[in-house]
């Protein structure tokens, strides 16, 4: 049982990483923001690997189901430069992937000098119900009540500014 | 029990594109291929296909995408809101009314400004 | 012996461990028989569709449907089935390969997918998860982005435009569709459909008629048929994002479509019907698993129905309905339930279920009313002189004037 | 079962692709998919140090849903100024438009 998760982890790590590496070096936009939904998607199944199936769920459906639609909407809106001319990379490419190897190295090091390098979970309290706990953890004066409403008027600061950036409003309104 | 039912949940996934898979692999084998210029081309009424395929589209759908993602993201937050609803003192509820209701406001500017209107 | 389904399960498991099994593997084994069995049983079940559809859609239009195969033309859709098998498989110009083969295969499977997560009956195996309504959710949103891909790999303007227009609907219903499911949440105070189902000692269409009735739009306008079929309009974008694909590739896309179709059925009738529930449902489970298909073809039947009696609705008036009308009557419904839910006390007293009875009838009338109040306002805008651009002159008047 | 560190690991693989996808893509939309990149992996260490160090608390999973509400909100509006930097100046390549630099 154990082997056999350690299995399916590699293999999901291994797909999510090589189609992340797609995602960036993908030529064609639209094929870029599928390789970014199959990433997602890899990202969502190591969620419910950690047992926490809210979040796996709620990445699909926000972003597969939202974001990554929102994208290719915006890319089919700005078409000309979506097609498969001219480089995709800036010239200073190398230094890019320069300082990219660079932070993976220096956070695989510090990773690795941790103590708490080989850590094993612990099995989940059976009685423990995360929706239920966010739930309450959400709302609960002495939780995260201030985040929650935040986040609405984040989310209104977003719809609005987004609005006006994008619509252009025709003359006669409504 | 939770796991089990994690674990049906998985396989069912894994295993849901294979039959379709399947039923797409079996005309490979017995349907007959033999294809020409004209009917490869695209389809277009029979007329000969003019210009891209990528045609320009309205900003429109954009901004609709825009307020669904919105509602999701507030969906994400009032789920776990309603299933723990029953254990929470009835500030609970105002608080998520107000959740709502500011995100309402985002809705309404949106209908003021005719970013709701298809035309 | 009132449970067939389980006893074949106990014996097989007790065959698997008596081969010396560990007991992993036995539970890894009777997981895939149960996904292979309840996959397989859909899929015959989508077979069955067509028929049923078909037959159907002839009776609505007065008709006799096939007839010919079979006794009542049963055997009809396998002989469309091979049809299907043996036609040519045509990939356009410059379609994008890959991508092209996927969509079908997605536009299926997300629809199988739900299949794992509707309760058959009080015990019949399948998943009972803890979020099984975001899964559904979920589900739906991967099957919009296959819908996505079939338009765009097709490298044809109408897909493209079918498929942009597509996602736009679906993407406007489904906002109202996951607010209204939040309403069986509430009075269930769970996620998992297992749980919902089990609580609904009273039915939930009882207790939220709203919440239903919006499910139920919002479900048809999900699946894309009349009289929210814009996607395929015919008569202005010809067949909508599935326009190149031929043989079996477009028959994944209508199998899939009327598997969802028969899938919303089950799920309106897991959320609001009560599911498998009905007489002896928990004495003898097999029934619970009629009970259900039971409601969910019920269901399936009202969609025919609407799909078959109304016209195609605009486009804008479609988008507008959503966002200006379903939106804010759902939103409202689901803190009325909230508020009722905590002031009303426990579930299943007379008290709590009249509440909640009056309170959406309280909805709809303030609904109405303010429609009817719109719409005669609307009534007197139109009806209003206006200023009429027309010259004052005839053209012939006017040039006797002038010379 | 899987320790920690492969879901660190993982996570930091992400990052860097994600960042590199920032530093040197050219089209402003890939570079906002860079973004997502990053962001998701960030996600990943909250739900894996949730999972590993305090599966009794709730407060990884709580900052989850706020890092993916921000997300959303970054999209949003990124995209909304390129899609209306396009209508301007017919690009949305992130070197060309740089009017801002004198």
């Amino acid at each position: 049982m154990m082997t056999v998760s350690l299995i399916v982890f590699l293999i999901v790590a291994l797909i999510t990483l090589g189609s992340a590496l797609m995602v960036v070096i993908a030529r064609n936009l639209v094929h870029s923001a599928l390789w970014l939904v199959l990433t997602l998607f890899g990202v969502a199944i190591l969620f419910g690997l950690l047992q926490a199936g809210f979040l796996a769920v709620v990445q699909v459906v926000i972003y597969i189901g939202a974001i990554s639609i929102l994208i290719i909407f915006a890319i089919m809106l700005t078409r000309r430069i979506a097609s498969d001319t001219g480089p995709r990379f800036n010239e200073n490419w190398g230094w890019a992937l320069g300082i990219s190897l660079m932070m993976f190295a220096a956070l695989v090091w510090v990773i690795v000098s941790w103590p708490g390098f080989h850590v094993q979970a612990q099995p989940l309290d059976a009685r423990f119900e995360p929706v239920v706990e966010l739930g309450k953890a959400l709302v609960s004066p002495n939780g995260y009540v201030l985040p929650f409403e935040l986040a609405s008027v984040l989310l209104l600061a977003a719809l609005i500014g987004a609005i006006v950036i994008a619509w252009e409003r025709k003359p006669e309104g409504r | 029990m939770q796991t089990q039912d994690w674990l049906f949940v998985g396989i069912f996934i894994v295993l849901a594109p294979l039959f379709p898979l399947i039923a797409l692999l079996i005309p490979r084998l017995i349907a007959p291929r033999k294809p020409n210029p004209i009917k490869l081309e695209t389809y277009e009424c029979g007329m000969e296909t003019v210009g891209p395929a990528w045609v320009q589209f309205k900003v429109q759908y954009y901004i609709f995408a825009l307020i669904f993602l919105v509602f999701d993201i507030e969906m994400v937050f009032l789920y776990p809101w309603a299933v723990s609803l029953n254990l929470l003192p009835f500030y609970a509820v105002v608080e998520g009314i107000i959740f709502v209701a500011i995100l309402v406001a985002g809705l309404l500017y949106a209908w003021r400004n005719g970013a709701l209107k298809w035309a | 012996m009132t449970d067939p389904i389980n006893l074949i399960a106990e014996w097989l498991r007790g065959l698997l461990a008596g081969w010396g099994l560990s007991s992993g593997l036995v539970i890894f084994i009777m997981t895939l028989l149960g996904v292979v069995v309840t996959a397989a049983f859909v899929l015959l079940m989508d077979v069955f569709l067509v028929w049923v559809e078909r037959k159907v859609v002839a009776r609505f239009q007065d008709r006799l449907g096939p007839n010919r195969l079979g006794p009542f033309g049963l055997i009809q859709p396998l002989a469309d089935v091979i049809k299907l098998l043996i036609k040519e498989d045509i990939t356009p110009i410059g379609a994008d390969r890959v991508v092209y083969n996927i969509a079908p295969i997605l536009a299926l499977a997300t629809v199988l997918v739900l299949w794992s997560v509707i309760p058959l009956s009080p015990t019949v195996l399948g998943a009972d998860i803890n979020v099984g309504v975001l899964f559904i959710v979920a589900a739906g949103a991967i099957g919009t982005l296959g819908i996505i891909m079939a338009g765009w790999a097709s490298n044809n303007k109408y897909a493209l435009i079918g498929a942009f227009r597509m996602v736009a609907e679906i993407v406007a219903y489904e906002v109202p569709m996951v607010i209204a499911l939040m309403v069986p949440v509430i009075l269930a105070r769970s996620m998992s459909i297992g749980e919902i189902v089990q609580r609904q000692t009273i039915w939930y269409i009882v207790l939220a008629p709203v919440a239903a009735l919006v499910f139920l739009i919002t479900a048809i306008a999900e699946l894309g048929r009349a009289p929210f079929d814009l996607s395929e309009a015919e008569s202005e974008i010809v067949a909508g994002f599935h326009i190149e694909y031929t043989g079996m590739k477009f028959g994944m896309f209508y199998a899939g479509e009327l598997l969802h179709a028969l899938t919303m059925g089950a799920l309106f009738a897991s959320f609001f019907l009560g599911g498998w529930r009905g007489p002896f449902a928990e004495q003898v489970p097999i029934l619970g698993v009629f009970y259900l298909f039971l409601k969910a073809f019920f269901i399936y039947w009202v969609i025919m129905w609407v799909k078959y009696s109304l016209p195609r609705i605009r486009i804008d008036h479609l988008m507008e309905f959503s966002w200006k009308f379903l939106t804010p009557l759902i939103l409202a419904v689901v803190m009325i339930t909230a508020l009722l839910d905590k002031l009303l006390g426990e579930p299943g007293t007379l008290i709590y279920t009249l509440g909640m009875l009056v309170a959406n009838l309280i909805v709809v009338w303030i609904t109405l009313t303010l429609l009817r109040t719109y719409f005669r306002l609307e009534r007197k805008r139109v009806g209003e002189e206006r200023p009429v651009a027309a010259p004052d002159l005839t053209p012939a008047a006017r040039i006797e004037r002038t010379s | 079962m899987i320790p920690l560190s492969y879901y660190l690991i993982f996570a930091a693989g992400l990052f860097s692709i994600g960042l590199f996808g920032v530093l040197a893509r050219k089209n402003a939309i890939a570079i906002l998919i860079g973004i997502e990149l990053m962001l998701n992996a960030v996600n990943v260490n909250l739900v894996a140090f949730w999972r590993y160090r305090t599966p009794g608390m709730i407060a990884g999973q709580v900052f989850t849903v706020i890092v993916l509400a921000v997300a959303a909100a970054e999209v949003a509006v990124g995209l909304a100024l390129f899609i209306s930097i396009y209508r301007r100046r017919d690009t949305i390549a992130a070197d060309q438009i740089d009017l801002m630099k004198w």
